[in-house]
Order: structure tokens, then C-alpha cells, then sequence
């Protein structure tokens, strides 16, 4: 027989003020089951907590339900009070009388009597409550970090130097990421791979980070704490062990005139390469799409076309006939931080998007993206720091650079702002300045967003002393006119349209997620906008964590992010991975699903619904020991408690702790007497 | 005929299955029967009048049919759904059965005439009208003649778009006078191939979800949940309707939810097991102009 | 095929080589075009800076009729019938109220069900019947199809592709459809900057001098980008640009095509029915070029074809020899 | 049916729409009494039993209501519960129950004006429907009170407190 104790709270006049707390209390004191009822100013007070241990000890309670705020507020409050008192805080709920009745009625009657039902309803619910045991599972203490950019190294470094082993996995050939590519960074301009570097090398030679490059995560199983992660190595066609990075194959390679991606098409590499000198780790990879030797055997030639880097590695690194190699790790926490590409705006889109084939992206040769300009800027690029434009080779006199192409514009396809492109886009002109000194740098913007620590200074820097002419309106059209590119556009504080004769245009397309960010999302169960960029848990409170425990967010892969947002955001994610790693056990909330295997049929609707993958197949034997049939279990470790499964299956077979079927039976019962 | 009765004996005489499990002729119409010895082969037959889902003794709960082993079973095209509904479900495997198809040009609406009748537009089972299926997939073997499409007769479809055009109150007054009759014996739950619970959630107590006394309201909310458990997934064999003692039109309510899912999620139910069931998947761009 | 036929008035005027055009190729794909009655104007240029509901129901009023008519889809060869055509039923299907007060303010029924077609999205729709037919007569010509010698620039102008939300079937700002028929021709289209650039529009005769500068822009743009024609869908651009060009001292001039005469030409029409003679700029010499064009390339096409025979007949004699 | 007050059950999830009613308390928007809310993890858990029994207990409305499509917090409990109840809604409407006395909508933690709204439409709505006798009163009987069969499962509470229930039920029986 149940014994429950009803509090109800006056919350001062908050709850008082529109509901007759004694007559709640009075009401209730006479609903079946309930063995104390009372109500007080402030429950959640100390004197209000003393309340309800007293009667739990006088009255040997079985349950107490709190008429007060939303249990979103205090149910902790009271649960903890119930616990020291000696009985179960599960036991513990509470009836939401002020967010849902007092604050939104003014008729003083029907408050009380609304609240008197929420009063029952919740009073019918903890009658059919359970004890539950908060849920311990045991913490892998090894991260993994999916991203080799400074975000990811950033992580690797900060959880490794905690004092946790790190596996750190990167998709290219090398870490070091987009910033590795740039030339000089903003508001400071110092060099990019000058700061850069000495991380790479500290990742690399870190003894508690293990590198994986040129590899993707091909499967993630397992939950917080206890994640495993299968890595796919992609084909190097180098044995790692062997190769000392003398570069030897490199020179050996015909296939020289290869678009580096490094280089973002504007220099050319070889077959067999290694991305970029200062390449973290400097061991090559060969390109099969484009190698002469495999070129062949998808002819199916009899004979290899080609096998001078083979030939010309004196260490027998070079192996052709490697395939993609699957290793796994085991986990505890997962870093995402995949960073993001530039919006490719040539004619073809991906769904959803329009391109500007208006801009002649693509199509114009001296039209080229932010990312091209700082391989031209760059010491290390292709021009050596030269600024010469692609078509010719001679330097452009005048230099026009679009802001906003592709971001802000919902009509296109993408509506948010970049962040990054109003800074990059007034370093740009001041890094082509401080080069060419005769020239001229026109900028098209539809406003300049500039906050953040010197950040402003700097873009007025751009105008006031290196002279950029900054025109606010949109660019209609680019197009080639002899040797000349021609701008048309719209000064909307003039009111008048512009033509200009650039020599050369930078677009500073928009940022957008990396390809594949949703595949990687599903294998994390981790949700992502309609834009691709990965959610996290809450815009404010839980900026790096996901919904799906144990997977964390730095870097652009949640949202446009410059440098130092990235690299905060990787110390915050490496803090919550190093608290987490604090504790040789994790408790986690019991309410989750159960099978009733004496009548689950097996059909797996709920494996079909379940978001997390929480759903395993166990056998069933018969008396002699053969397997008979398949039941669903719930690893609770993986469940999150969402019920989704038991809304689906047929025979009722699963039960959602805390949400059972009995418990929400009652509390529609409850209701018939109003 | 013979082609259905050599492959059913070569099936047993090479011990490839233990039992073949077909229609025969009984004393009133054909019945479905188990061959368990070559010899018996020749018993077997299939007509218009094997109206009969033999999928149903597929559930691996009916441990009778089990024991005897390894079964084939001849299929007609929305027999032949229902096993792969069982497949997609993980109630069978694929290679647990022997699936000898028919080509089936139409059932009758009742089996008990001595001879198999010639379908036309009266006799043929209103279901047949919504059938796609002249060959069932998913089958090892497949026999019979080719087939036409059973005559004509959209009576099913039509007294759903009448029920449709009248009122919420009308439609629910059919209803009530129709489910006032249902004794809940459960009889359209035995028939059904893809009713395979071994603890129906009529029968779960605490809580009892679904009244079990035969008034109004307890009918309506078992057949309610019979139709929701069943949307996405009834082949239309109308077996329930043709199980039911007392006569309550089960089809129109399973006909209508397959119009349903086709209508908001492109589905139609197949003998592809692979298929996903419409219930249990979703897109994220479905339908929701019903949610404010 | 039928369809509900709304001229304009510059088919009946000033283009009435589209027109004619238009009704050839109509007839040679089997496409029954019928007039709407008592059609009347679309209110073009003028009408939507008057008065917005104007500017609505007088395009309207012609839908209406065709409704009437009993037809489901309208085709408005003229860019500016298009766009107004299209605008409207955008405009009633959109704009709360529109739908109850177009039809009062006609004073005749209107459930705005006729889908307004442009010349494009037909042409384009019909390009395998071309092509097909292309393809018959390609087996009784001797020197191929002379389009195949053709370079064309496709001129959309302003109001086939704009505003993209009331037309809609193609990119605003790099629209492919035309360059799709004129593919299905034969013909190459060419690849340049000012394909969707402003004309000068109706401004034709209140500022002629404006509409000369942009409107040789377009024509020296097409020069240079290779192209020996340019390609109109719209009389009011193939006005200014085929008429005002006289203005412009060209030399050669620029022809510029009606697509329906294109696709006529392609169908194998000979030009009496297509109107040319109705241009301001010849297009003879065009016709004679591409003539000569393609008769070289047949020639050699036919050297080529001897040669590689003479050396298939020399290695069979040496093999022959050997043995 | 001017002195009839509607019964609503609304069925919520905790993340989205439980917390954007509390935001409507919070913001003080006044809204009609008549709704009784059950608090569930997400509408992924919301049968549709929950419905047919809220109907069987004296309900004449119900409330279905989670997070908008994208924002689950379980990622696509909402969807799950989109597609069942996409299905079912078309069921009830076909046996003769009208969809309109079943709310669905999506609300937000932030939305709680719109909470209000739903709220407060749904109760107008079925004001104007008038009580559903029809389905109470399928056995004979329209207070489950009165009811043989209710009374043997309602828990001797319900029964017994309801001469304390605050809205009088104006449905006779039929």
C-alpha cells in the first residue's frame, strides 16, 4: 500500500497568490494512497526540506510528490532531500503547480482546482514509481580527436598534456589543416606556419598522442566512455615504418603537373608527394587517381607503366599493392573537429545551393577564391610570395575583392554569415599592399563585421592606411575583357553603379561544413542545420558538447570559427573530455528502456526507431541449450532514455523506467475524475 | 496443376523440406492441408477458390507446423508479401522455407463452392482489385499459367471514398453499429499472417491498455490499435475480415490505411523484404501539414 | 500537343517574322496553336508602374479567356507577354485577396489553372522531336546539317529568366535552356558574358542613345566571344538589336535570330517561311558562310574518308605481298 | 454550450514543449484552464493508446505536442512520432472520430506564446464540438464514474474523488 506525502508550496505568493495552497493540500490528504499532506511558504527552503524529511521518517512515506515549480527547476533539490532522508530519490516527483497553473490563471477557483489535479495526477504516477539505481559504466581514458587543424591539435595536445593517451586522426596526407595553407594570420599578421609548426611537431612527438593520417573514421560503435572506432587507413602505397621523408620518389615522379591541393590549384605536384615541405608527418602518399603506374592496371595493362619511385627509394618504403587497412581503437571521448571547406561557386552545386556562375569562378582564370590569394600571398606558395596573377604571371595593378560571396544570401543558399571573410578579406588587402605599393585594392561589402579583440582596428587599418576603397553594395557580374576582368557593381551608399577594371578579382566565398560532415554526424549520432554544421548540445550553456554524450565540438565544424575561437573551443572541449576522464566511473540517468524477454517477439521495431543504436539482439535457447530465437536487449549504457522504442513495439515488451506504461496508465486515469 | 504436385514431390523426395504446406479439396471447397509424404502430392490443388493466407504457419510460435520441419509453402502474390513481411521483421529466415509460387489471377470471394468458379466482377474477392501481383516475387519456384487481371471491382475502394464522403458523426455511427457486434474472440488476430505476438498487447495486464469486454468502446479501441499496429504492414489477404464471425467489414480499415501511406509516404506494401516498412522510418521532409 | 496561343501585339507587328516563325515550326512538330478570342494587351511595359492590380488583372484577363476556352496551358511567345502572363498568376496565387478580387475587377470567372509556358521551356521540352527529325533529314543531305557550323550566342535579355520566383524555370543569372535548343539544332552555342544583360528594353524610341550603347555592348560582346549570330527570344531585344544596329556602323553586321526561326532552319523550313526577309540586318551572307562552311568541311571529310581508305587498301596489298 | 468546459490531456515532451509552457508561466501569458498536461520524454514515447485511453477517461480534446522537426532532443523521436501519428490521425478520422478534437504541433522551449496559442485554439475548438459523448457514452454511460467496466480498472481514487472534481461534465447519458 502506498503511503505518499504531498507538500505543497506557497512559492511566497508566486503559487499563493491564484491557488488555494491549504485546500490543495486538504484535497489531496483525502486521494487514496496519500498518508501526509501539507503545504508551506517556501518547500524548496530549508526549513520546507526539513519538512518533508520529517514526514518521511514519521510517516514512512513511500513516495513524495511536491506541489511546486517545474520539476526542470528543483526536482534535484527535493530529490536530494528525499535521499538523505532514506528512500529512494526516484521516488520523488514533482506536481508543476506554479510555471503551469498558478503563473497562468487569474480565476482563483480554477487554479485550485487545476492545481488539485496535477496534484493527483503526479500522486497516481509515484504510486507506480520504482527505486532506481543511478546507472555507473567504466570510462576508457583515451581520447579520440577526428581532425588534424589546430582545433584538433589544439585537443590532442591539451588532453595529452592532461595526462591521457590521444589518438589523433587527420584525412590528408598531413596534419596542420586550412591554417597551414595561409599566409599571415589576422589582426597581427604574423606568419601562419611560423606559429603552426612547432604544434604540429609537438603533436607529432607528443608521447600520449598516436597519429593516424591519411585515414577516416569508418564506423564508431559503443556509447560515452566506452566508445570503439574503427579507422580506415587509406592506401598510402608507403610503409610508414621504412620511409625517412628523403624525398627521393618525389623527384623520381614523372607525373609532375598534378593540381596541388595544397596549393589550391594554382601549383602542381607530383603523383607520389608530400603535401607541403614543413608536411607533419613527412612521409609521401601516392595518388593513385592520378599515378602512371595505376593508371595502367585500371587499363589493365599486363605490365606496370611505370616504377621509378619504386625504383628510386633506396629504404623498399614504396608499396603498390597496399590496400585501405582497418584498424580500431578503443575510446572513451570523441573530439570532432573537422573543420570546413570554401564554398566552391562554379556552376555546379550540391542540392540546395545555386552557385554564382555570374562570377566567372572557374571559367576566368585571374577570378579566384580567399584561399587561392593566400597560397599567392604565401612565402611557400607557388609564386614564392610573389604577387603574380595566374593567367599571365604579371603583377595586377588593380585587385578587387568581393565580400559575402555565397554567405547572407537565402535566395542562393546559404543564409548565415561566414564570420570569417569581412577579416581575412581587409588582410588581404593589406598583405597585397605591402607588396605591390602602386597598387589599388577595391573592396565590395554589404557591411563590415568586425568584433573581436583588434579586430576593428585592423579593418580600419586596410582603409585608413593601406588605402583599400571599401564600396558598400553588391558585385553583379565578373566577366573577362581582354586582358582585363571586369566588375560590375552597385555603391548603394552613392546610389550609383561601378565598373572596374580589375586585373584581378578574390572572392571571399562563403564558409561551409566539410564534405561527408553528415555521414560522420550519423555515425556519431551527432544532429546537424540544415546548413551541414554540426549541433551543439545548447547555443549557450553547452557550446562543444553534442546531445549524443561523450562527443565534443571545436573548431569550424559547429559553425564559422577563426583561429582563436577554434583553438578556445579546443581547450574547452579537452576540459570537458579531462573532467570526464577524472572518474574511473560515469553515473548516468536510470531511465532507460528494458526488454521484457519472457514476451518480446523479436521483430525489432524498436532496432528501427532507436536513435542510438542501443538496441542488441540476444539469443533465446531452448531447455536443451540451442538457439530457439532472437529477443531485443537495451544496453542501458547506450540508451538515452527517449521511449521511442516502447511507443513502437506491438506486444508492449519494453518498458521505459521512470515513463512506464503503468506509471502514464495512472496518471491518464487520474484525469477521469475531473 | 501436375507442375504444382511434381515440384511439391521432388521437394520431398530429394528431402529438401520435410513438409509442403498447400490447399486441397475438402468437403466444403479446398482447405489448406500438409503434405508430409511424396505420395500424398497428388492431393494437392490450387484454384480460385484457395483464398487461404497459408503464411500464417510460418509464425514460429506455432510450434505444431515447426515440429514437423523444414516447410515449402505455395504462394500466391499477397502470401508472398507476407512472408516477406515476416522476413523484415526477423520472424523467419530466408532459407528456414521453400516458397513455391502461383500465379494467381483472383481469388473468389468465398472458398466453400464445390468447383473452382469462374472470377467475374461478383464473385471475384474485392481485395483482388487493389492487387499488383500476377506473379509473386521472393519465390523459389514459380508454377501455373500466366494469369489476366481479376475482373474488375472496385467495391472495396468504393465504399471507402462513400464512408469518406460522409460526416465524422455518420462515419461514426457506421462504425459503432458495425464494432457493437465484435465479441472480441480475436479471430481477425489468428487469421492475420503478420498478428504474431505471443503476448498480444490485448492480453498485457497492468496496464490493461485495451478493454477487453465486448462493449462499443473496448471494441473500437482494439481494432483502433489492430489497424495502427498493422499500418504499413497488411498485405490486404483479408483474411481477418473473411475469420470474423459476425460479419464486421475488417478490409475497409485496412484497405483504407494502405491508401493512407501511399498518399503520405509513397509506400506500398511488396514482396521485396528488403524494403523497409513505412512505420519505423521516416524522412525528414514528410508530411506534416496535420501539426500546427 | 494544343496549345492556348496569346500573341501579343508584337507578334501581330513589329515581329511578325516570330510569329511566323513560330507558326512553322508549330505546324512541322505537330503542335496545334490556338489564338486566344478577343485576346487583349498584357499591359508589358507600362501597366505594372501604373497601378499594381492593373498591371495583374490585365494579364489575368487573357488567362481568363483561356480558361474559357477550355485550355490548361498558355504559351506567350513574346518575353514581356511571359513575364506579365506568369507575374499574374504568381501575383493571384500568392498575395492574400488577390484570388476573390482579380476575378471580381473582370467581371468573369478566374481559378487561375492555366499554366503560362514560355518559348524556351517548349522548345527545350520539344528538343528530342527535333533532334529526331534532324537526324531524317541528316540521312538524305550530302554535307550534314550547315548549323553544325554555326556559332550563336544565346540572348536572353531581362525578362525571360526574372524575377526567378514568378519564372523560374531556368538560373537568373546563368540560365543553359536556349543553349540547350540551339544544341538540339546542331548549332554551338558560345560561351559569353552578356547573355542576360539589359537591351535598353522598351526604351527604344524615348532614349534611343541609351539603348544604342547597350545594346552594341551586347553585339560586340557576341563578336568577340566568337559567335557569327546572336539568338533572340524576345521582340523587344531583337528590336533594338536588329533594327537600332543600323545605327551602330557595324561592320559586317551582327544577324540576329528569332530561336523559332533557329529551330526552323534546323527543321529544314526553308527561310521564305521564317520570315528573314522581314530583318533589318541580312542574314543572306550568314547563310551563304555557313553554306560554304559546311560545304568544306564535307570535303574534307570526304578527303580524309578516301585517304584512310587508300591506306587500308595499301596495308591489305602489303600483306597480301608478304604471303 | 456556453457553460461547457472542454477537457484537454495534452501529452508533451520534457525538452521542447514542457519547457516552453514553463517559459509561458514564466512569461506569465494567461491561457484557458482546461488543459491537463503528462509529461513524457519525447513524442517518440507517445502512443497512440494514450489518446484512445485519454478518450475513454472523459477527455473531449487532446494535445500532442514536441520539438520541431531537426531540434529532437534524441534526434528523431519527433519524426518517429510524426509518421505514427500522420497514420493514426487518417485512422481516427476514418472510424468517425474528428482529427480536430486531437491537437499536434511542434513547440519549442522558447515558444511560449505559442504554447498559449495551441492552448488555447485547441480549447475554442472544442468548445464549439461540444463534449464527445459520442465516444464517452459508448457504453452506455457518460461519466466513467458511472461506468461498470471503467470503475472495475479506474483506481478507487479517481472514482472516488471525483464529487471534488472541478468542472462539471455536462454530457447526459445516452
Amino acid at each position: 500500500m502506498s503511503r505518499i506525502g504531498v507538500f505543497v508550496c506557497h512559492c511566497g505568493e508566486n503559487i499563493g497568490r491564484t491557488v488555494d495552497c491549504a485546500a490543495v493540500a486538504d484535497a489531496l490528504r483525502e486521494h487514496p494512497g496519500v498518508a501526509h499532506a501539507e503545504d508551506y511558504k517556501y518547500m524548496c527552503s530549508d526549513p520546507g526540506q526539513q519538512l518533508i524529511k520529517k514526514a518521511i521518517a514519521d510517516d514512512h512515506l513511500t513516495g513524495v510528490v511536491v506541489c511546486a515549480c517545474s520539476p526542470h527547476m528543483h526536482e534535484k533539490t527535493f530529490r536530494r532531500a528525499a535521499e538523505q532522508a532514506g528512500i529512494n530519490p526516484f521516488l520523488v516527483e514533482m506536481a508543476n503547480v506554479r510555471e503551469h497553473c498558478s503563473w497562468i490563471h487569474e480565476d482563483r477557483e480554477q487554479a485550485t482546482a487545476k492545481a488539485i489535479d496535477i496534484g493527483r495526477t503526479i500522486v497516481e504516477k509515484v504510486k507506480h514509481n520504482k527505486p532506481l539505481e543511478t546507472i555507473r559504466i567504466p570510462v576508457t581514458k583515451r581520447a579520440l580527436v577526428i581532425g588534424g587543424g589546430i582545433a584538433g591539435i589544439q585537443a590532442a595536445l591539451d588532453i595529452a598534456d592532461g595526462g591521457h593517451d590521444v589518438v589523433l586522426i587527420e584525412k590528408d596526407a598531413s596534419i596542420g589543416g586550412h591554417m597551414s595553407q595561409l599566409s599571415e594570420t589576422f589582426p597581427t599578421l604574423d606568419c601562419s606556419q611560423c606559429i603552426l609548426t612547432p604544434r604540429m611537431v609537438e603533436a607529432y612527438q607528443h608521447p600520449r598522442i598516436k597519429l593516424h593520417t591519411w585515414s577516416e573514421v569508418e564506423k564508431v560503435d559503443g556509447y560515452i566512455g566506452n566508445f570503439t572506432v574503427t579507422i580506415r587507413k587509406k592506401a598510402r602505397s608507403v610503409n610508414e615504418d621504412l620511409c625517412n621523408g628523403c624525398g627521393d620518389c618525389q623527384a623520381a615522379c614523372p607525373s609532375r603537373k598534378i593540381a596541388s591541393e595544397f596549393d589550391a590549384g594554382l601549383g602542381k605536384r607530383t603523383a607520389i608527394y608530400v603535401p607541403f615541405p614543413q608536411a607533419v608527418p613527412n612521409i609521401p602518399v601516392l595518388d593513385r587517381e592520378n599515378c602512371t603506374l595505376f593508371k595502367g592496371r585500371r587499363k589493365g595493362l599486363a605490365k606496370d607503366a611505370c616504377g621509378k619511385c619504386k625504383e628510386a627509394c633506396l629504404k623498399g618504403a614504396i608499396d603498390y599493392d597496399r590496400d585501405d587497412a582497418f584498424v580500431t581503437e578503443e575510446v572513451g571521448a570523441i573530439v570532432v573537429a573537422t573543420g570546413f571547406q570554401l564554398y566552391d561557386i562554379g556552376r555546379d552545386q550540391p542540392e540546395g545551393l545555386k552557385g554564382y556562375g555570374e562570377y566567372g569562378y572557374g571559367e576566368v582564370p585571374d577570378v579566384i577564391d580567399g584561399m587561392q590569394f593566400e597560397r599567392l600571398a604565401s612565402a611557400s606558395g607557388p609564386t614564392g610570395g610573389a604577387m603574380l596573377r595566374p593567367s599571365d604571371g604579371t603583377e595586377p595593378k588593380t585587385v578587387v575583392f568581393v565580400a559575402c560571396v555565397g554567405s547572407r544570401d537565402p535566395e542562393k543558399g546559404i543564409s548565415y554569415c561566414s564570420k570569417i571573410c569581412c577579416m581575412y578579406t581587409a588582410k588581404h588587402t593589406m598583405l597585397y599592399k605591402h607588396k605591390v605599393h602602386d597598387g589599388r585594392t577595391v573592396v565590395f561589402y554589404m557591411d563590415i563585421r568586425a568584433a573581436g579583440k583588434g579586430y576593428d582596428e585592423f579593418s580600419r587599418r586596410a582603409i585608413e592606411e593601406d588605402g583599400a576603397e571599401y564600396i558598400r553594395g553588391r558585385v553583379s557580374r565578373i566577366f573577362r575583357d581582354g586582358e582585363k576582368v571586369k566588375v560590375w557593381g552597385y555603391d548603394t551608399l552613392s546610389n550609383r553603379q561601378v565598373e572596374v577594371e580589375a586585373d584581378m578579382v578574390v572572392l571571399a566565398t562563403a564558409v561551409r561544413p566539410q564534405p561527408g560532415i553528415s555521414e560522420l554526424a550519423q555515425k556519431l549520432s551527432v544532429s546537424y542545420d540544415q546548413d551541414g554544421f554540426l549541433n551543439e548540445a545548447h547555443p549557450k550553456l553547452r557550446p562543444v558538447e553534442t546531445n549524443t554524450a561523450g562527443v565534443y565540438l571545436a573548431g569550424a565544424c559547429q559553425a564559422p570559427r577563426d583561429i582563436p575561437e577554434s583553438v578556445a573551443m579546443a581547450s574547452a572541449t579537452a576540459a570537458k573530455v579531462l573532467g570526464l576522464f577524472s572518474a574511473d566511473e560515469l553515473e548516468r540517468d536510470p531511465s532507460v528502456a528494458k526488454v521484457n524477454e519472457r514476451t518480446c517477439i523479436g521483430c525489432f521495431n524498436c532496432e528501427r526507431v532507436c536513435p542510438y543504436g542501443a538496441i542488441e539482439h540476444r539469443d533465446v535457447c531452448d531447455v536443451d541449450g540451442h538457439v530457439c530465437g532472437h529477443v531485443a536487449y537495451v544496453n542501458p549504457g547506450v540508451c538515452q532514455g527517449c521511449g521511442t522504442c516502447v511507443a513502437v513495439c506491438p506486444s508492449k515488451s519494453v518498458e521505459l523506467a521512470n515513463f512506464t506504461d503503468d506509471q502514464i496508465y495512472s496518471e491518464i486515469n487520474a484525469l477521469a475524475g475531473w | 496443376m501436375t507442375e504444382l504436385q511434381d515440384t511439391a514431390r521432388r521437394l520431398l523426395d530429394e528431402g529438401e523440406v520435410k513438409v509442403v504446406i498447400g490447399w486441397e479439396e475438402g468437403r466444403r471447397g479446398v482447405r489448406p492441408v500438409f503434405v508430409t509424404s511424396a505420395a500424398d502430392c497428388d492431393r494437392l490443388v490450387f484454384d480460385t477458390r484457395c483464398v487461404h493466407n497459408l503464411a500464417t504457419f510460418l509464425n514460429p510460435r506455432r510450434s505444431q507446423v515447426a515440429s514437423l520441419g523444414k516447410a515449402a509453402l505455395v504462394v500466391k502474390g499477397c502470401d508472398a508479401k507476407a512472408v516477406a513481411g515476416l522476413l523484415r521483421e526477423a520472424q523467419i529466415e530466408r532459407d528456414g522455407v521453400v516458397l513455391i509460387g502461383v500465379r494467381c489471377g483472383g481469388v473468389v470471394g468465398s472458398p466453400v463452392a464445390p468447383d473452382a468458379p469462374a472470377l467475374t466482377a461478383e464473385t471475384v474477392a474485392s481485395r483482388c482489385f487493389a492487387c499488383d501481383v500476377r506473379e509473386p516475387g521472393l519465390v523459389d519456384v514459380l508454377v501455373g499459367d500466366a494469369q489476366p487481371e481479376p475482373p474488375g471491382s472496385g467495391t472495396l475502394d468504393e465504399r471507402i471514398a462513400a464512408l469518406d464522403a460522409l460526416g465524422p458523426d455518420e462515419r461514426f455511427a457506421f462504425w459503432t453499429n458495425e464494432l457493437s457486434r465484435c465479441t472480441q474472440c480475436y479471430a481477425c488476430r489468428q487469421a492475420c499472417p503478420l498478428c504474431y505476438c505471443e503476448r498480444c498487447i490485448v492480453e498485457k495486464t497492468e496496464p490493461q491498455w485495451i478493454e477487453t469486454s465486448p462493449h462499443p468502446r473496448g471494441n473500437f479501441a482494439w481494432h483502433l490499435t489492430r489497424a495502427q499496429h498493422l499500418a504499413g504492414r497488411c498485405v490486404g489477404c483479408g483474411e481477418c475480415e473473411r475469420a470474423c464471425p459476425v460479419g464486421i467489414p475488417l478490409a475497409l480499415i485496412n484497405r483504407k490505411l494502405q491508401q493512407v501511406v501511399l498518399e503520405l509516404y509513397d509506400y506500398t506494401v511488396s514482396d521485396d523484404p528488403a524494403v523497409p516498412a513505412p512505420i519505423g522510418a521516416y524522412a525528414t521532409d514528410d508530411t506534416q501539414d496535420f501539426i500546427k | 500537343m494544343t496549345l492556348a496561343y496569346y500573341p501579343g501585339c508584337s507578334m501581330h507587328g513589329t515581329s511578325r517574322e516570330y510569329d511566323e516563325s513560330l507558326r512553322a515550326v508549330a505546324a512541322t512538330l505537330e503542335i496545334e496553336l490556338r489564338e486566344i478570342d478577343d485576346w487583349s494587351c498584357c499591359g508589358a511595359s507600362s501597366a505594372h508602374i501604373a497601378d499594381h492590380l492593373l498591371a495583374v488583372a490585365l494579364p489575368a484577363r487573357n488567362l481568363a479567356l483561356a480558361e474559357a476556352q477550355g485550355a490548361s496551358e498558355v504559351l506567350a511567345p513574346c518575353a514581356a507577354c511571359y513575364n506579365r502572363l506568369s507575374g499574374a498568376a504568381h501575383a493571384v496565387a500568392d498575395e492574400p485577396g488577390l484570388a476573390t478580387k482579380v476575378p471580381e475587377v473582370l467581371g468573369r470567372p478566374f481559378t487561375n489553372s492555366v499554366q503560362v509556358t514560355s518559348i524556351v521551356e517548349l522548345l527545350q521540352g520539344l528538343a528530342p522531336a527535333i533532334e529526331e527529325r534532324i537526324g531524317r533529314l541528316d540521312r538524305r543531305r550530302w554535307r550534314g546539317n550547315p548549323l553544325e557550323q554555326l556559332n550563336i550566342a544565346a540572348y536572353w535579355g531581362c525578362l525571360l529568366v526574372r524575377p526567378a520566383a514568378t519564372t523560374g524555370f531556368d538560373d537568373a543569372e546563368q540560365p543553359t535552356g536556349m543553349d540547350d535548343v540551339i544544341r538540339a539544332c546542331g548549332a554551338n552555342p558560345v560561351k559569353w558574358n552578356m547573355a542576360v544583360e539589359c537591351c535598353g528594353g522598351a526604351f527604344s524610341v524615348s532614349r534611343t542613345s541609351s539603348v544604342l550603347r547597350l545594346s552594341r555592348a551586347i553585339i560586340d560582346d557576341a563578336r568577340a566571344s566568337g559567335a557569327d549570330a546572336i539568338l533572340a527570344a524576345c521582340p523587344m531585344c531583337h528590336g533594338n538589336l536588329d533594327f537600332r544596329q543600323s545605327a551602330m556602323n557595324l561592320d559586317p553586321p551582327m544577324p540576329v535570330l528569332y530561336i523559332t526561326q533557329l529551330v526552323g532552319l534546323a527543321l529544314g523550313l526553308p527561310p521564305e517561311r521564317l520570315g528573314f526577309a522581314r530583318h533589318f540586318v541580312d542574314t543572306q551572307p550568314l547563310f551563304t558562310q555557313l553554306a560554304q562552311k559546311a560545304d568544306t568541311a564535307a570535303a574534307e571529310a570526304a578527303e580524309a574518308a578516301a585517304a584512310k581508305a587508300a591506306k587500308a587498301a595499301a596495308k591489305t596489298a602489303a600483306k597480301a605481298g608478304v604471303s | 454550450m456556453a457553460d461547457f468546459e472542454p477537457r484537454i490531456t495534452a501529452f508533451v515532451c520534457n525538452w521542447c514543449t514542457y519547457t516552453g509552457a514553463d517559459l509561458a508561466g514564466t512569461s506569465r501569458l494567461h491561457m484557458a484552464s482546461n488543459v491537463r498536461i503528462i509529461r513524457l520524454p519525447c513524442t517518440g514515447r507517445i502512443d497512440h493508446m494514450f489518446i484512445v485511453k485519454a478518450f475513454e477517461r472523459g477527455a473531449d480534446g487532446v494535445i500532442v505536442s514536441g520539438c520541431h522537426p531537426a531540434d529532437c532532443h534524441y534526434t528523431a523521436g519527433n519524426y518517429h512520432a510524426r509518421r505514427r501519428f500522420g497514420v493514426f490521425r487518417e485512422l481516427l478520422s476514418f472510424l468517425g472520430i474528428d482529427p480536430k478534437r486531437v491537437t499536434f504541433s511542434w513547440v519549442s522551449a522558447s515558444e511560449g506564446g505559442k504554447w498559449a496559442d495551441v492552448v488555447n485554439s485547441t480549447v475554442e475548438r472544442v468548445r464549439t464540438m461540444g463534449p464527445f459523448d459520442s465516444y464517452h457514452g459508448l457504453v452506455g454511460a457518460a461519466s466513467p464514474a458511472d461506468d461498470p467496466f471503467a470503475s472495475f480498472e479506474t483506481p478507487a481514487g479517481a472514482t472516488g474523488d471525483s464529487a471534488a472534481a472541478p468542472a462539471s461534465h455536462t454530457g447526459g447519458a445516452s
